[in-house]
């Protein structure tokens, strides 16, 4: 069971339900989770190659601590333009958001 | 040869220096306008017929040559040089960009950009014709190009925006064969310069040839109103005003014939030899059925247009030949039929300036009313039609004959070509100038002594060239000869 | 240390710009013209340090920043892109008040991540920098003042680039796990190694869609047009100037590790090349909206850019290098023109331009070059880029590409002519008062005609630069 | 023979002759129109010397042994050299002083003819014009040279026919002369090619001593038939001859300048000058006989029927070419030049009288000119009954003698039924010829004379214009008279001065001639002559045969409609929508694809944000999918 396939096949699931749920779901908070789920899944990834095959151990650690890091900023912003949408259209489902086409 | 002072650079700068001075004149200003850009032609024109005389026809080859390494990595040079084949053309557009710019005189729309960007466009066929590095080439073909779009959206008139989009992308289509055409010998030739002259003596792989002409004939062949890819240049020409159809159809259209010839003969001599075939028979398609459409054609300028299909079609065939006679009767051509549509365009615009028509079944009886503009269009008619003594025949003589020796066929059909031009030019004259004139256009002006002289240069031309055709051909056969040598 | 100092000089002066106008922007009511001239000053300040570093060579924070030409050459670019830009944001219209001190700091934390990221040769440090650009213009877009379309557009352009980093970041997993290292150098080092492990190379290709997306290529263009249209005039300018700049080398920086060996890599990104070229000319031609049409023509020339770019060979890479170059500017003279003429940040409509020969025939001498020079016609700089462009993929044999750009060229020619039309021929319904042109901006015409013009003519100098910068990298 | 360089004075004399026509061209057209009297003087001067020199050359070189060659190089391009120069021989000399005579008398008619024409100037400009061409074309050295000047001959007749332009009738008759004769240069031009291509050479008096042996007899015949088909042009014969009796339209001076010495003459003096190279193909020679048979009968009938006066002789010019060419065809080379001669003098009588009635009288049709008392204007009323009778070949005048001589020449023909064919055609001319003459003569004075209040062409001016133009008819008279006795001499000339190989002659075909004009003069007097004639020819009580000829066989018609028809109609039309639809159609039909494909990629902007992350993500996998398949 603790071979660096698993990890790696729950990783890419992971990553294809966050995929899967961006492109389902219409409102705006449920992509912006998908997107976390499929960030974590990028963690997931750097820490199995980490685990198994790095040969210096910290790097994929690093790299896990910016993603999260980073992952909280970009949620900090997109969940203020989400506001700011609302404000605007008093909806935070993108359906509505549909002004700019063609 | 080098003489110390750069005479091509000063050619082509002329029309550069005009072009600046005008952009810095105030806009209201036209009187200073139209000064500059009369000037710089002249200046032009003037240095153009002292290279004409001073060229050496005994030495022949390329002379008042100007070389300096423009990019070195790339292999990009400045080079300037004339030989038989482009020097008529030079002096060719010269006596158009003076005559078209005096033409101009009167006009009174947005005079400071009109004349701005026939600067400009003359620069680029300065270019064209004088650089023998292909980089340039190029660069100054699409120079010469891109003007005509504002010039005839903005001061044309029949169906003008239309026209005008339809001429740009045409042609600038056609000069999307070219530029890859230009790379890929570029490459070919594994030299890795765009000095014309080193990849034509170093010669082209053969299989290259034929993909390399195959380009350049098409992508210069529209510009040259070949057959089928000619509908531009009636609807362009309608819709031009006089200098700019006169600068068009007079020395543009020859930019396409001088492409196919300076770069595609002279790069891929193996290559015309086995697209001649074709080309030769577009060529004599385009001769006959220009002047078949012609003769359908109720304005003025249509009919014109359409005589340019047919004439280019005989520089077309010319150049197909792959002889001496042919080609050189094709650039001889090329420049009588640029004098000749010159003067054509020159008179149309008085008779349409005055009476605001050009639809042959509103005119008649001009003979009577505006005698000069009758007379100087009557002359380019019969200089159309291959009447002996007026420069275009000798040029159509050498091209028949050596058409008929190279495809007897073809070339019948040519000569037959000659007979419709001559009946759709005569039916013209008979509709437009004679009959019982028109009343409405009684009072209309016949051209002012001022206005007549413009015209008159480019008769006195035709004429000239016509009863001493060796001042042209003479240096033309030194420029062509070699040419043929490398098809051998 | 101080040697480290010279090599950090253009990122070194961006920190302080930015820390600047941070100060700056705390009070709560803040003159925006005494911002914009401390920006100005400052911005002008970084150009020379870009100057003064532009030919340091070094490595810093543990060989994961490299400092070469090639990084020094964009961090040139895009220290001059920001002074041109501050250049005509002298009165902010459309951008709300209050925001306007935020949209200099912002601007400038862009910049600066831009910068970072030529210069990163390590995954992560590129990816820090990627997101410090990126998070700055997702809070660009929305600052405009007005209609609630560039809400919208942020948004959108908020989610299509963090999925685009999220694919990246998962290429860039695949990577690590392929060579254990997130050095480039390693990276290159061990290619033979990794380069036919599908895992490896999909990894490469989605680590580059990440910066696809900031080039807006095919398929990652869909943000462009509507932000385009929905942010604010100038920080269209910015977006559509500087950002562009810093994907072209990072593009470079990471095709260069496959060093052409991959033919699948190179069929990929011949494929993304057509259709970005293709799909941005044709959508472009039926587009009313100025700054809309301007989108997708840069989609086009994403396209063109990129045909540089996959031929990985110095020449190929010098003249995608050129080519950002040219495009930089022709595309900042566009956007100047587009700026002056809606002079109250509004969106402009092409048939808003009728009689511009008239309001500001400067403008509109600028606007036509521009233009031609996007369309590619001598003897502007847009031609020669392109020349060089498809002379690099010529020489590798693509003769059909170049055949496609050159089509692809022509029907570009179509819409831009349109423009012209609009802008020479029609005559507007109702006459307007033509639009005063302060002598700053007279100026800066003149430079830009100049410059569009004498690069064209004369590419040698220029071009001999990003050759020299080119051997760095490769 | 082997030509000899002209000497300083033939020089000077045959540049004068050639160069001054073009100088008065340029000199009236450009500098002195806006002043007629100083323009007809300086046109007229440019037209007399060149006749002083032209018999003094004759005079000097009547006894001449070698032709005089001169010539330089106008035009050298790939290989083909065309020369400029002149041959001095008696054909030449002879030509020469037929042109420059008749055009100079031409001038001197118009003098009166013009008065008070606005266009006089320029009307003296195109005959200098025409003088220039016509001479330079005799002089010709070379074939090419001979073409140029054809052309330019065929320009200026243009010009001249279509000189009073303002009249439909007339612009177009002088386009139809020129596409018409332009048909037929098509063959000539093909024609010279082919010589070029195959012989190298085209000098006059190389065609003529070498072609024959150094071309097959394929490509001789071919290119002597080629040239041909530009003397069928030329000369208006079968089929292209309708232009010529259009032609009428120009001033009446002019078509007697196209009718006797210039125009049609120049087909007649291109068969004679390459006689020799057409005697190297009989079967040319035969064609060249056929061709001249036919037209002679057919124009002959078409001047029976004819009312206009002009139109008569305008038909008789074409059938008495006809006659020259039966001439040369039967290997007469003397009869066909002996005939032209003779014909170029009493053709231009013929036509310069009829102009003083014309001017006169105001009208064309001869009935009413005899009405309004034409008998009263003394010397044209004889002088026209000398021609009309020279014409017809009545003894002691030219036109018998020539007509003589070709009559013998045909009764060489092993075959007899030329000879019958020319003794018919004789008839026809004489009865045609008296029917105009006795219509003249004897008036039926059914109403008072027309007085001349109507102005057609030309009007009514004093005696002195009645006088200048009476002097030519009279200097030309006394020409036709006396030409007659002119024609030993001549041939010798011709012959290079050597003894004439003894001619066979027949005295029966002297008497069979003079009957066959007898009856047809006779029959002319049975319908018109007599007191009590109705007036009426035989063939107005046979409809159809009157139609047919009334309408010129109805070549006309088909020409008409075969332009309509098949140029107009059919090519014209069909390449001119071919170029609307199919070649311009097609061009904005793939712009307007290109503009939709672009709108229908814009619709994938859809708006919605999960369509296009959607577009992403299925682009990135299909790109990993064509990885994990290749």
């Amino acid at each position: 069971m603790n071979s660096l396939h698993t990890y790696l096949f729950i990783a890419l699931v992971l990553f294809c339900i966050g995929l899967f749920g961006l492109l389902k779901r219409r409102s705006l908070i449920g992509m912006l989770i998908s997107v976390e789920l499929m960030l974590n899944a990028v963690g997931l990834n750097f820490m199995a190659f980490n685990r198994f095959l790095a040969p210096d151990p910290a790097v994929g650690q690093v790299a896990v601590l910016f993603i999260m890091g980073i992952a909280a900023a970009e949620a900090a912003i997109a969940l203020s333009l989400i506001l700011a949408l609302f404000r605007k259209i008093r909806s935070i489902n993108v359906e509505q958001a549909r002004q700019l086409k063609g | 040869m080098n003489p110390g002072f750069p005479y091509l650079s000063a050619i082509l700068l002329a029309p550069a220096l005009g072009l600046l001075v005008i952009l810095l004149l105030p806009h209201d200003n036209r009187r200073a306008v139209r000064w500059v850009s009369l000037i710089s032609a002249g200046v032009c024109l003037i240095l153009s017929i002292y290279i004409y005389a001073a060229y050496d026809r005994a030495a022949a080859g390329l002379q008042f040559v100007e070389r300096a390494s423009w990019v070195p990595s790339l292999g990009i040079f400045y080079y300037l040089a004339v030989d038989g084949i482009n020097l008529p053309m030079v002096l060719l557009t010269s006596i158009v960009f003076f005559t078209g710019v005096w033409t101009m005189w009167d006009l009174q729309h947005r005079v400071k950009e009109f004349f701005a960007l026939m600067l400009l466009m003359v620069v680029g066929v300065y270019g064209v014709f004088l650089s023998l590095d292909l980089f340039f080439l190029f660069v100054w073909y699409d120079v010469s190009l891109f003007p005509m779009y504002p010039l005839i959206a903005i001061w044309g008139s029949t169906r003008k925006e239309y026209g005008a989009l339809k001429l740009t992308l045409y042609l600038l289509a056609g000069s999307a064969l070219v530029l890859p055409g230009i790379l890929y010998v570029y490459f070919q030739s594994g030299l890795f310069t765009f000095d014309l002259v080193q990849i034509a003596q170093a010669g082209l792989p053969v299989e290259a040839q034929y993909l390399g002409f195959f380009l350049f004939l098409f992508g210069f062949g529209v510009l040259a109103g070949l057959w089928p890819f000619h509908t531009w240049s009636p609807v362009g020409h309608v819709a031009a005003p006089t200098a700019v159809s006169m600068i068009h159809a007079g020395v543009l259209m020859k930019l396409g014939a001088y492409g196919v010839l300076r770069v595609g003969m002279f790069l891929c001599p193996q290559g015309l030899a086995d697209w001649s075939p074709l080309f030769a028979l577009l060529a004599t398609v385009g001769i006959v059925y220009g002047a078949f459409v012609g003769l359908a054609q109720t304005d003025l300028k249509y009919v014109i247009g359409y005589s340019s299909v047919s004439h280019m079609g005989l520089v077309s065939l010319g150049l197909a030949t792959m002889s001496v006679g042919g080609i050189s009767g094709a650039v001889f051509q090329m420049f009588a039929h640029g004098v000749m549509t010159a003067l054509f365009f020159s008179s149309v615009g008085h008779i349409y300036d005055r009476t605001h028509t050009k639809l042959i079944p509103d005119l008649g009886g001009m003979a009577k009313v505006m005698p000069r503009a009758s007379f100087f269009f009557i002359l380019a008619a019969l200089a159309g039609i291959g009447v002996p003594c007026l420069a275009s025949f000798w040029a159509e003589l050498l091209v028949f004959i050596a058409g008929y020796q190279a495809y007897p066929l073809l070339g019948v059909c040519a000569v037959l070509g000659l007979v419709i031009s001559a009946l759709f030019m005569l039916r013209v004259v008979q509709k437009t100038f004679y009959g019982e004139k028109n009343e409405r256009f009684a009072a209309a002006p016949d051209m002012t002594p001022a206005m007549a002289l413009p015209r008159a240069l480019l008769a006195g031309t035709i004429l000239l060239f016509g009863l001493l055709p060796r001042l042209a051909l003479d240096l033309i056969d030194t420029g062509v000869a070699p040419l043929v040598g490398m098809f051998k | 240390m101080a040697g480290d100092l010279m090599l950090f000089l253009p990122e070194a002066a961006c920190l302080l710009m930015a820390l600047t106008l941070f100060g700056l922007s705390l009070p709560k009511h803040q003159d925006q013209r005494r911002v914009h001239s401390w920006a100005m000053g400052l911005s002008l300040l970084m150009v020379a340090a870009g100057l003064a570093g532009l030919f340091q060579e070094g490595h810093l924070f543990f060989e994961a920043y490299r400092v070469d030409l090639f990084s020094q050459f964009f961090k040139l670019l895009l220290a001059v892109a920001l002074l041109l830009v501050l250049g005509i944001c002298r009165q902010l219209t459309g951008v709300e008040e209050r925001y306007q001190p935020e949209f200099f700091l912002f601007l400038t934390t862009c910049t600066l991540g831009m910068m970072l990221m030529v210069s990163a040769v390590e995954l992560m440090t590129l990816y820090v920098a990627l997101e410090l650009s990126s998070f700055s213009l997702y809070i660009l877009v929305p600052l405009r003042s007005g209609d609630n379309i560039d809400v919208e557009a942020g948004v959108k352009y908020l989610f299509i680039g963090i999925t685009a980093s999220c694919l990246m970041l998962f290429g860039m997993s695949y990577i690590f796990g392929a060579v254990h290292s997130t050095y480039l150098a390693r990276i290159a080092d061990t290619l033979p190694l990794w380069i036919h492990q599908p895992g490896a190379v999909i990894g490469l290709l989605l680590t580059l869609s990440g910066f696809f997306f900031k080039l807006a290529a095919f398929p990652f263009h869909f943000w462009a047009p509507d932000v385009y249209q929905g942010a604010a005039n100038q920080v269209t300018t910015y977006i559509a100037t500087a950002s562009k700049a810093a994907a072209v080398a990072l593009l470079i920086r990471l095709t260069a590790l496959s060093a052409g060996t991959s033919l699948y890599l190179l069929d990929v990104l011949m494929v993304l090349c057509v259709a970005s070229m293709t799909l941005g000319n044709l959508a472009a031609m039926v587009q009313s909206d100025l700054k809309r049409m301007l989108a997708y023509s840069s989609v086009a020339h994403a396209g063109y850019a990129l045909m540089g770019v996959l031929t990985m060979t110095r020449l190929g890479y010098s003249s995608a290098m050129f080519y950002t170059l040219a495009y930089m500017v022709m595309n900042f003279a566009a956007f100047m023109v587009v700026v002056k003429v809606a002079s109250q940040g509004q969106d402009l409509k092409i048939s808003d331009l009728a009689g511009l020969h008239r309001r500001a025939p400067l403008l509109a001498l600028t606007l036509m070059l521009a233009l031609f020079s996007l369309a590619g016609i001598p003897p502007t700089v847009g031609f020669t880029g392109k020349f060089l462009v498809f002379a690099a993929a010529m020489r590798d044999g693509h003769f059909w590409l170049v055949l496609v750009g050159m089509i692809n060229a022509t029907l570009s020619l179509y819409y831009y002519l349109m423009v012209i039309k609009a802008a020479y021929l029609t005559e507007p319904a109702e006459p307007q008062e033509s639009l005063a042109i302060t002598g700053p901006t007279r100026a800066l015409n003149y430079a830009l005609i100049a410059a569009m013009v004498a690069l064209g003519l004369f590419p040698r100098q220029v071009l001999e630069l990003t050759e020299k910068a080119v051997r760095n990298i490769f | 023979m082997t030509p000899v360089a002209p000497n300083g004075g033939e020089l000077s004399l045959a540049l004068l002759a050639m160069g001054l026509p073009l100088l008065s061209f340029f000199l009236v057209f450009f500098v002195t129109r806006p002043r007629v009297t100083l323009s007809c003087a300086v046109s007229l001067v440019c037209s007399g010397l060149p006749l002083l020199a032209a018999i003094w050359l004759l005079a000097g070189h009547w006894r001449m042994e070698a032709p005089i060659l001169w010539e330089l190089t106008w035009m050298r391009g790939g290989g083909v050299a065309v020369t400029f120069g002149f041959l001095l021989d008696p054909l030449s000399l002879l030509m020469l002083c037929i042109v420059t005579g008749v055009s100079f008398l031409v001038q001197v008619y118009s003098l009166g003819y013009m008065a008070g024409d606005p266009g006089k100037a320029k009307y003296y400009a195109f005959l200098s014009l025409f003088a220039w061409s016509m001479i330079s074309l005799v002089l010709a050295s070379g074939l090419m040279q001979l073409y140029i000047f054809w052309e330019l001959v065929g320009l200026s007749s243009y010009l001249l026919i279509g000189f009073w332009h303002h009249k439909f009738s007339a612009s177009q008759a002088g386009k139809k002369a020129f596409v018409m004769t332009r048909l037929g240069d098509l063959g000539f031009f093909l024609g010279i090619i082919v010589l070029l291509l195959n012989l190298g050479d085209l000098s006059i008096l190389g065609l003529n001593q070498q072609a024959a042996t150094r071309l097959t007899p394929g490509l001789l015949t071919a290119s002597a038939l080629l040239i041909f088909c530009g003397v069928v042009g030329k000369s208006a014969q079968f089929p292209l001859l309708t232009w010529l009796p259009d032609a009428m339209e120009g001033p009446t001076p002019v078509s007697a300048l196209l009718h006797s010495a210039t125009m049609v003459a120049a087909g007649v003096y291109l068969v004679s000058r390459l006689f020799p190279f057409f005697q190297g193909s009989p079967q040319a020679l035969g064609w060249v006989l056929v061709i001249g048979t036919v037209t002679m009968l057919l124009s002959s009938t078409m001047a029976m029927v004819a009312s206009d006066i002009k139109q008569v002789w305008a038909y008789s010019t074409v059938s008495q070419l006809g006659f020259m060419f039966m001439g040369l065809g039967a290997g007469g080379y003397f009869a066909g030049v002996y005939h032209l001669t003779t014909h170029a003098a009493f053709k231009a009588l013929l036509f310069l009288c009829s102009g003083v009635f014309i001017h006169h009288y105001a009208t064309n049709d001869f009935f009413v000119m005899a009405r309004s008392g034409a008998r009263s204007l003394k010397v044209p009323m004889l002088s026209l009954t000398v021609a009309g009778a020279a014409l017809s070949g009545v003894w002691p005048l030219a036109g018998f003698f020539s007509k003589e001589t070709v009559l013998s020449a045909l009764a060489e023909l092993p075959n007899p039924a030329w000879l019958w064919l020319g003794l018919l055609g004789a008839g026809l001319t004489a009865y045609y010829t008296f029917r105009l003459l006795f219509v003249m003569w004897r008036p039926r004075r059914t109403q008072p004379p027309a007085g001349h209040a109507e102005h057609g062409e030309g009007g009514h001016h004093g005696a002195a214009v009645y006088w200048v133009m009476a002097a030519p008819l009279l200097v030309l008279a006394v020409l036709t008279a006396l030409l007659g006795a002119a024609g030993p001499a001549l041939e010798s000339f011709l012959a290079w001065g050597r003894p004439l190989p003894p001619g066979a002659h027949h005295g029966w075909l002297v008497a069979a001639s003079v009957v066959v004009v007898a009856a047809g003069a006779g029959l002319a007097w049975l319908e018109f002559g007599r007191a009590g004639a109705a007036q009426q020819g035989f063939l107005s009580r046979i409809p159809g045969l009157w139609n047919l000829f009334a309408n010129r066989w109805y070549l006309d018609w088909l020409y008409r409609w075969l332009l309509d028809h098949v140029v107009y109609g059919l090519f014209s039309r069909l390449f001119t929508l071919n170029d609307r639809r199919v070649v311009d159609g097609g061009i904005d039909g793939f712009c307007r694809a290109t503009l939709g494909a672009g709108w229908l990629l814009s619709l994938l902007q859809s708006g919605l944000l999960q369509y296009n992350l959607f577009t992403m993500v299925l682009v990135m996998a299909l790109v990993g999918l064509y990885f994990l398949l290749v």
